[in-house]
């Protein structure tokens, strides 16, 4: 998201996970003394609305941020990617669809509710519960069952052998809710109310931080939990406050009104720098920016042609014109952090002279007229703009049209489209989820295959990764999908971008995580 | 008078109606399906089916139409599909912020527009004239967005004198304040100016002029009052677009107000915030042109409304 | 001389002075104009403005669009770039230049056609009163209430995306502004006696209402229309995230103007110059506008 | 009378009302013209005076349907006008003009005269397109204007000359009745001599008739056929000219005449002054309205209204509102100044 | 002349620039006025009657300019006061009554807010005692039910009754000077008769001086002491009234006479005088009333005569009265035979 507000910056890191590490291996009940220093109000001032409090009601970046800091998973994601314990100390794997989790005892939620198998089971139900229709009930998806073994152990049968489990549980779409919370809305739901109406008003988790207010829109602000499980967190209270214009955000800092400034865009990065007290946090990110194409379609139906504009397509140009550097060029869809990312796996190099010849050989010397997509991301626009430029030498000619993002989403989902330019963050930072939603043939459309790629190879290579429980053997199949999809070209794999982020030299320890969610727990305000 | 004012706000159910109709059939012509949005960028179908479910897009139109008119007579306006928040508690107190600054900037726009026009007409051609219709040319051809961010840039930043963002104190209705009021200030200075220059060549201004009134009392009692029926009429115009139109303002200013709720439940297809939201303009513009009627009556009472 | 002689004289004068009367207005009107300073100007920028809409495109030396340079991106004006460059590098002159004939449209049109039937509908409404007043205000009512947004996203998926669509999109919202200030105007005006003598002259109705009510309420008119081609300008390319309008690289003025704001203070030279575009097209029009009126108006001054 | 009755109102009335308090409902009304009744023959000049505010111009102008009359009929060539759809209405425009009181108002102040005459000889289509201004010229200089102020604005002239070019409009399309409402009022007695001229050679001419309302009563008496007397939205006498300037029957009419000042100032005399205050329209006086101020009032006056009649000792046509023209005729009564 | 004279207008020339032309309205007007007495100015409509009016208050409108003279009011030259000043006289000290009261009168003001307003200004009366004071004025001209008409708006009143309140509103603060621009023309002959006699009434009480602008020589006649003939932007003769309709001597003015109408006698063609005026921008070089002139000879038509005493209470502006006539020397310029 450049900032402006609009609703098309979900577009960016449509998707999260994570958590923070959180140190939490070390357990230790010292019910974090009421006397820890005060640690400040840290206001951040981030570039869209919250859209829900509860971990089923929704799928986007801003929400995530917030819900993290409320609420727990089983699992966390460190700074490697690896998976360590969260709200589960720990886990074993029964037989190959069966998984059970250790819970952490005496973890009591905000409202003094205890953690108990009881209640996860209940929150998974929930997300799967087809009243409820969450949109993140994909991340159950090859669960058949949730059991509770005892009072601190969960048993979840799979429906096959599901690999990427444990890093979906580390997805705050999988993060545990009070049972009360729970009960309420389903209460509520029973006289006609909607769902998550009584959640996004109460919400209620476990997590170093407690919900104050909501105000849509407007702001959310979260207190320090004292009473937290582990070691409490610095910071008094945290101020998320929508500021949806990026430069007044950047004002914000200035002003000293906030402290974080999300979403900086490129263009601004010198601007931070050179003003006393402030300085821009880049950090890397498991987010691929694409331009696909519809495989479907004539002349994208031939490798060939798809090979030759993405040999056309210079991504350096675009990461130093106009991400001012901020990133990496993409070879293939994973981003290095995420696991499964074959470094050695080799992409197709800028070399238009090829690029022409391919198209030759696929029988457009003469090139075509074409048209590429984007929604209003300053970013994007400017990537298609370029894009634009570059094809045109090979002989392409390339319209751009925006649209807006609901347009974008339902037309490209129907495979309307020639080209657009989109991006993917692999939140669970697992190559599944990398991969699968984006080439799997059973995920045309919206489920987030919009290059229609139906390639056997391809599925069954990902089908097994998924089944596959060794994590070498898991690796070496993605490997072989990545050079696959090199070769395949469904996509012009451009850039992997680095969030930007103005923070106040006062802020201390303020992190942000390669699925872009802020690392708050530790911070403070000197 | 009164008859009219009843007869009126009777009207309001037809205009109300028509806005939901023409609101709800615009949705739903609008292309971009709500649950896609709400599912986000990779959602399995049986998620995407069972959001429509829940939202009860799949009931026949006529009944999703009946069931939003319940909601609009029970003034219940309902969930929003975005937050799930009740529709009446996200929209009032987005409602009285923007009003609040409409309100303000409408003040503003008229205070410097009529002055600025006055002066224009009565020195017409003079240095004064030229240099503020060249202040309104350079306030109209401005964004509202830059005016906002240069101001926010001197004020607020390089000046320190003003807060950059938020909605409530004197301080902070400022900026935005100016930002929003100065294109209605342009308008109603222009208008001014040409309805003045209309009027002053009348003989009952020679009238008043003989009577040996002091100038500013011809112009301003005698001159202006029968000139200010294009210029109610901007006001009245220009109320009501702000109230609907002050997205930019608030995006600068990150103030939370419903010009922006309504821009980004649009885009979010959120069905039951954008209808309520809508239906409350529609309610203030009725109000407001009847208002500005009222005063067409007031400043000309040969005007015959019935 | 005596009486005769002058008599002869005039009946001279008047054979020589017989001419249609429309050329005669037409005439007359045009000397007006020609002797109203201001009109002159306003209409002379306004030709200038078309020709270089027309002709400039001929002779700039880069590609408004194709011309990207990272390595000369968001230079300050030079010799070599008059207006310096944007973000892609492209001359920023040569994108003032090829923008403005689309800018200019989009107003113009978008002003003339929104214009034209708001007027229509505000001058009848104001003249018939009663239900047909009714009815139209409160339709008026109806469209004012309305998002533009929402209008143009319908817009969109029934007519497509297209230039002239956005066009058509921004001369809606016009419609109900221009509705209500016209008929305010037309109430104020029906009553008054040189009416009543049209009536009993037996003028129809669109007579008395396009020959006597509408000169009479021109000015509002047209201060309205001047202006509204800045709205008409700034809405359209609010509207182009849509996909309504200009789409990008186009070099529409109003799309670079709010495009530039992030490039506001680092590079300011990328907004300034189309801004200032903008801003002449509107003094252009305005200028124009009031000599317009003045042109118009029997009492004017010099 | 074998004369063709052009022009017959029957017991016309219009009230406006009168709005009052905040929410403006209607708390009484002008009575403007209370049951008015008369007839115009072709051809002849029918002139209405009377005190300011008696509903003369509001007869004139519901006659012309500017207004919507309360009740009553005005029958033109046979046919109830206010019957008229709005259309037949405008083709019946062409016969039936005017020429309005406040001549600077009526005049459009964006049109030039010579647009203003074109257009009217346009509307009813009387002259061919090319000739019309040929033809507005004409008409300017019959009613003593110049023919090269044929391009200015009204604002541009005197306020006769404003006048004068009402004259040339309403005679522009050639009407067969022309309600002439203080048409030469404003005009020095030159040019009004001239103007009057003017008329009465059209009337002789082309047939025209006039419904012609003035309060010079020299103009009065040059002008007209018949005159009648209106006080108070009502119409108090009709008569001949001649008859009712030699021989007035209602006290009113002779007050009016008293009243004429007379263009010798040496021989300035005796004037009928009316007493009392003069009544108003809003709340007329009940019976006959004019006895508030008679010096022959009686109880009778007050309560009922006197019917126009015709005594033997009148000349034929002769009619006049008043109960005691008898008794003041004879000398019965003797004013009570 | 032992009388003070309240105002002297010398050689007043006023023009409208317009397109094309200079419209030379009023050329070279002069005329004295005693203090107390009334100056009827009469003259052919367009001769410039109501822009000499104008002149003096300084009112005129773009492309109106008074472009040389004097206008001496008491002892200051009103062409020369500065704005301030001038509108401390106006509505004052000098008063008027415009020609027409329809669009003379603010639309959107009730009669009632218009004349109080002109109290105000001048002697501060508040909204009470204005509003009484405005429906005795309203009495006082004979409107009925003032205190319903003064919460009325113009368009709501016959065309007599909007000029009364002109001068209701010219009269409200007593002025010294009265300028009345056909005061009467749309009134009957009964309240004509009462207006006429306020005025008289104010003239006596308060020592008001009136220019009286009319072309009804009945109301010249009993109210003026002094007349003014004007033609063609010139004062043609000046006279006492008596004078003026005894001995009348310019043939324009005798002209003006005879195309009286008579309310007391049957006429079947009146007697304008023939031939048109002038146009103002193509005005003959000589004697502006040259070519409608029965007496007119070629020095007429050379020669603009000037205005000249021929007698003690008689000034003219015509070449039979001076030494130079080169017509018929027995020329008789006959006035008109009153009968009664
Ligand atoms: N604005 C103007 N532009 C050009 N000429 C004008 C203007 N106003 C008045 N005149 C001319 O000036 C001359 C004098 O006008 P004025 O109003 O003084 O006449 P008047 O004597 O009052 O006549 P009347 O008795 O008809 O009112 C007229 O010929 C008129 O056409
Ligand atoms: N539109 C109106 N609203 C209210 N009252 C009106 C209206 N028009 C006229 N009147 C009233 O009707 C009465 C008659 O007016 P009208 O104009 O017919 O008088 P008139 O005889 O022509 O008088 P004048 O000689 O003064 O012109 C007056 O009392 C006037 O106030
Ligand atoms: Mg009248
Ligand atoms: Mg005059
Ligand atoms: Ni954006």
């Amino acid at each position: 998201g450049d900032g402006s507000g609009e609703p098309e910056e979900e577009s960016d890191n449509n998707e999260e996970t994570g958590s923070e590490d959180t140190g939490s291996e070390e357990e230790s009940e010292n019910e974090g003394d009421s006397g820890s220093a005060s640690g400040g109000d840290l206001v951040i001032a981030i570039p869209s609305d919250v859209v829900s409090m509860s971990t089923h009601g929704s799928n986007d970046v801003p929400s995530s941020n917030v819900q993290e800091n409320i609420y727990e998973t089983l699992t966390d994601l460190d700074e490697n990617q690896e998976v360590v314990p969260g709200l589960a100390e720990e886990w074993e794997e029964v037989d190959e669809t069966t998984w059970d989790f250790h819970l952490r005892e005496g973890v009591k939620f905000h409202d003094g509710a205890e953690l108990t198998a009881e209640v996860v089971k209940q929150n998974f139900d929930r997300l799967v519960d087809e009243e409820i229709a969450s949109p993140r009930a994909f991340l159950f998806e090859a669960v058949e069952s949730v059991e509770v073994v005892d009072d601190y152990t969960v048993r979840i049968n799979l429906k096959y052998p599901y690999a990427p489990l444990l890093a979906n549980l580390a997805h705050s779409g999988t993060a545990i809710m009070s049972p009360n919370i729970i009960e309420e809305d389903y209460a509520q739901m029973e006289e006609g109310g909607d769902v998550d109406a009584y959640i996004n008003q109460n919400p209620v988790g476990t997590g170093p931080f407690v919900y104050e207010s909501w105000e849509p829109g407007g702001q959310v602000v979260l207190s320090r939990n004292e009473n937290y499980w582990g070691e409490p967190a610095k910071l008094d209270t945290v101020t998320f406050k929508v500021v949806s214009e990026q430069s007044t955000r950047i004002a914000e800092l200035e002003t000293d009104a906030s402290h974080v400034a999300d979403a900086i865009g490129p263009n601004n990065v010198s601007r931070v720098e050179n003003t006393e007290g402030m300085s821009v946090l880049s950090s890397p990110s498991v987010s691929l920016s694409y331009v696909s194409f519809n495989v479907e379609k004539e002349p994208f139906d031939d490798p060939k042609v798809r090979q030759a504009i993405s040999m056309a397509v210079n991504k350096e140009e675009i990461i130093q014109g106009i991400y001012n550097g901020a990133g990496i060029p993409a070879i293939g869809p994973l981003a290095p952090p995420v696991f499964g990312y074959d470094e050695s796996v080799s992409g197709l190099e800028y070399d238009p002279e090829r690029a022409k010849e391919l198209l030759a050989e696929a029988g457009y010397e003469d090139g075509f007229s074409t048209t590429i997509w984007t929604n209003d991301n300053e970013q994007r626009v400017d990537t298609a703009v370029a894009i634009q430029n570059q094809l045109s030498e090979i002989g392409i000619d390339v319209e751009i049209e925006e649209l807006e993002w609901g347009a974008y989403l339902e037309r490209t989902a129907n495979g309307e489209h020639d080209m657009f330019i989109l991006g993917w963050s692999t939140v669970t930072s697992d190559a599944d989820y990398g991969m699968y939603p984006l080439f799997h043939s059973s995920q045309h459309g919206s489920p987030g295959n919009r290059s229609f790629l139906s390639n056997d190879e391809i599925d069954s290579i990902l089908d097994e990764a998924r089944r596959e429980t060794d994590p070498e053997a898991r690796k070496e199949l993605y490997s072989q999908a990545q050079e696959m999809l090199v070769e395949i070209a469904p996509m012009i794999y451009i850039h992997h971008q680095e969030y930007l982020l103005g923070v106040d030299e006062t802020v201390q320890d303020f992190g942000i995580d390669a699925q872009g969610i802020y690392q708050i727990k530790d911070a403070y305000i000197e | 008078m009164f008859q009219f004012i009843v007869r009126r706000l009777l009207q309001l159910i037809p205009v109300l109606l028509g806005v939901t109709i023409l609101v709800f059939s615009l949705m739903h012509l609008s292309p971009g399906n709500p649950a896609h949005i709400i599912a986000g960028e990779s959602a399995p179908k049986d998620t995407v089916e069972q959001i429509e479910e829940r939202l009860g897009l799949n009931d026949p139109i006529l009944v999703q139409y009946g069931n939003f008119l319940k909601d609009v007579v029970t003034l219940d306006f309902g969930n929003s599909w975005r937050t799930s928040l009740p529709v009446s508690e996200e929209l009032w107190p987005k409602f009285w912020v923007t009003f609040e600054l409409s309100v303000y900037s409408t003040i503003f726009s008229i205070f410097l527009g009529l002055i600025a026009g006055i002066i224009s007409a009565v020195r017409q051609y003079s240095v004064a004239d030229v240099s503020i219709m060249l202040v309104a040319l350079f306030g109209l051809s401005m964004p509202n967005f830059w005016l906002g961010l240069m101001l926010m840039q001197w004020f607020s930043i390089n000046l320190g004198w003003l807060p950059a963002t938020g909605w409530g104190s004197a301080e902070q209705i400022v900026l935005p304040v100016i930002t929003l009021g100065t294109m209605g200030a342009a308008v109603i200075a222009r208008m001014t100016r040409s309805s003045m220059l209309d009027v002053v060549t009348q003989d009952y201004i020679r009238t008043a002029r003989a009577k040996g009134l002091s100038e500013r009392l011809v112009i301003y009692k005698h001159a202006l009052k029968n000139a200010l029926i294009p210029v109610v009429t901007v006001v009245g115009l220009q109320f009501g677009s702000l109230l609907a139109g002050a997205v930019l303002t608030e995006s600068v200013f990150a103030i939370n107000g419903m010009g922006k709720l309504i821009v980004d439940r649009i885009l979010a297809r959120d069905f039951p915030t954008v209808q309520a939201a809508v239906l409350v303009i529609a309610v203030i513009f009725v109000l407001v042109n009847l208002l500005v009627d009222i005063s067409y009556k007031f400043l000309n009472k040969r005007i015959d409304l019935d | 001389m005596n009486a005769e002689q002058a008599n002869n004289q005039s009946t001279e004068q008047k054979k020589k002075k017989v001419d249609s009367p429309f050329k005669r207005s037409a005439k007359d009107f045009y000397k007006k104009l020609k002797k109203n300073k201001s009109a002159l100007i306003g209409g002379y920028l306004i030709i200038a403005l078309i020709i270089i809409a027309i002709v400039g495109p001929f002779f700039t030396v880069y590609d408004p669009v194709h011309d990207t340079d990272y390595m000369v991106k968001l230079q300050g004006p030079s010799a070599e770039h008059w207006f310096g460059t944007d973000h892609h590098g492209r001359d920023v002159f040569t994108r003032v230049i090829h923008g403005l004939g689309i800018t200019l449209g989009i107003g113009f049109f978008a002003t003339i056609l929104g214009g034209i039937v708001g007027v229509l509908v505000g001058i009848i409404s104001g003249y018939y009163g009663g239900r047909v007043d009714s009815i139209i205000m409160r339709l008026m009512d109806v469209l004012l209430a309305f998002p533009g947004i929402l209008l143009a996203l319908a817009l969109i998926s029934i007519l497509g995306a297209s230039l002239q669509n956005v066009v058509i999109a921004v001369s809606i919202f016009a419609i109900p502004t221009f509705a209500r200030i016209v008929r305010g105007s037309t109430l104020a005006t029906k009553n008054l006696e040189y009416i009543d003598a049209m009536r009993a002259l037996g003028a129809s109705d669109a007579r008395i209402i396009f020959k006597h009510i509408f000169p009479n309420i021109l000015s509002p008119i047209i201060v309205q229309a001047s202006l509204f081609v800045a709205t008409a300008i700034l809405s359209a390319s609010g509207l182009s995230f849509l996909g309504l309008g200009a789409q990008p690289p186009s070099p529409e003025l109003g799309a670079i103007l709010s495009n530039g704001r992030d490039f506001m203070w680092d590079a300011g030279h990328i907004a300034l110059f189309p801004g200032l575009g903008i801003m002449i097209i509107l003094l252009a029009f305005n200028v124009f506008g009031d000599g317009l009126r003045d042109a118009l108006d029997p009492k004017m001054k010099k | 009378m074998a004369q063709k009755e052009l022009l017959k109102v029957n017991h016309l009335k219009q009230y406006f009302p009168i709005k009052g308090g905040f929410f403006g409902r209607t708390v009484n009304h002008v009575k403007a013209v209370d049951d008015v009744s008369f007839e115009i023959y072709e051809g002849e000049t029918l002139s209405v005076v009377g005190e300011s505010g008696c509903g003369k111009s509001t007869t004139g102008r519901a006659i012309l349907r500017l207004d919507d009359p309360t009740e009553g009929t005005i029958e033109f060539d046979g046919e109830d006008l206010l019957s008229l759809s709005k259309r037949e209405m405008r083709n019946r425009r062409k016969d039936i003009q005017v020429i309005f009181q406040d001549p600077y108002a009526s005049l459009n102040p964006r049109q030039t005269v010579a647009k203003i005459l074109t257009e009217a000889m346009e509307i009813q289509n009387v002259v061919p397109k090319n000739k019309r201004r040929e033809r507005a010229i004409e008409l300017l200089e019959t009613v003593g204007l110049n023919a090269e102020q044929i391009d200015r604005y009204p604002h541009e002239f005197s306020g006769g000359q404003r006048q004068r070019v009402g004259i040339a409009r309403a005679l522009a399309v050639e009407p067969k009745l022309i309600v002439c409402d203080e048409a030469v009022s404003a005009l020095d007695v030159s040019v009004q001599a001239q103007v009057l001229n003017l008329l009465k050679k059209l009337q002789r001419e082309f047939n025209l008739t006039f419904l012609f309302i003035a309060h010079d009563l020299g103009v009065v008496r040059h002008i007209s056929d018949r005159v009648a007397v209106m006080y108070l939205g009502k119409v108090v006498e009709i008569a001949d000219k001649k008859s009712l300037f030699e021989n007035p029957q209602h006290p009113y009419t002779k007050a009016l005449l008293s009243a004429i000042p007379t263009p010798d100032p040496e021989n300035k005399k005796e004037r009928i002054v009316l007493k009392g205050d003069v009544p108003s329209p809003i709340d007329p006086p009940t019976g006959c309205r004019f006895h508030t101020r008679c010096p022959f009032a009686t109880d009778l006056c007050k309560q009922d209204i006197p019917e126009l009649r015709n005594l033997d000792h009148m000349e034929e046509g002769h009619r006049a509102a008043c109960h005691h023209i008898e008794k003041i005729v004879s000398g019965d009564m003797k004013p009570n100044y | 002349m032992s009388e003070e004279i309240i105002l002297d207008i010398k050689d007043l020339r006023t023009s409208f620039f317009t397109e094309d032309v200079e419209v030379k309205a009023v050329d070279g007007v002069s005329f004295k006025l005693p203090k107390g007495k009334t100056i009827g100015i009469v003259g052919e409509s367009g001769s410039g009657k109501s822009i000499t009016a104008l002149s003096i208050l300084r009112l005129l409108e773009h492309p109106g300019k008074i472009v040389g003279g004097e206008i001496n009011f008491k002892d200051k030259d009103l062409t020369k006061a500065s704005d301030r000043e001038i509108r401390d006289i106006r509505g004052n000290e000098i008063s008027m009554i415009f020609q027409e009261p329809m669009t003379s009168l603010n639309p959107v003001y009730t009669v009632g807010q218009q004349i109080r307003e002109t109290l105000k200004v001048h002697q501060g009366l508040g909204k009470e005692q204005g509003t009484k004071k405005g429906v005795e004025l309203l009495e006082l001209v004979g409107i009925p039910s003032p205190k319903k008409r003064i919460t009325q708006y113009p368009h709501e009143l016959s065309g007599g009754m909007r000029q009364r309140v002109m001068i209701a509103m010219a009269l409200a603060c007593n002025p010294e000077l009265l300028i009345a621009d056909e005061p009467t023309t749309a009134l009957d002959v009964t309240i004509q008769a009462q207006i006429l006699e306020i005025i008289n009434d104010l003239q006596d009480r308060f020592d008001m001086s009136v220019i009286m602008i009319t072309h009804d020589m009945g109301v010249v006649a009993e109210t003026c002491d002094y007349v003014a003939v004007m033609y063609g932007g010139k004062v043609v003769e000046y006279a006492d009234v008596k004078t003026i309709f005894k001995e009348p001597k310019h043939p324009y003015t005798v002209g003006l006479l005879n195309s009286i109408p008579r309310h007391d006698v049957d006429v079947d063609e009146l007697e304008p005088i023939r031939g048109n005026v002038p146009s103002p921008n193509d005005m003959p070089k000589g004697c502006r009333f040259a070519p409608r002139c029965p007496f007119a000879t070629d020095l007429c038509y050379e020669e603009l005569p000037s205005l000249d005493k021929v007698s003690d209470d008689n000034q003219v502006r015509c070449w039979i009265y001076s030494e130079r006539w080169d017509g018929d020397p027995e020329v008789k310029v006959n006035g008109p035979e009153r009968t009664s």
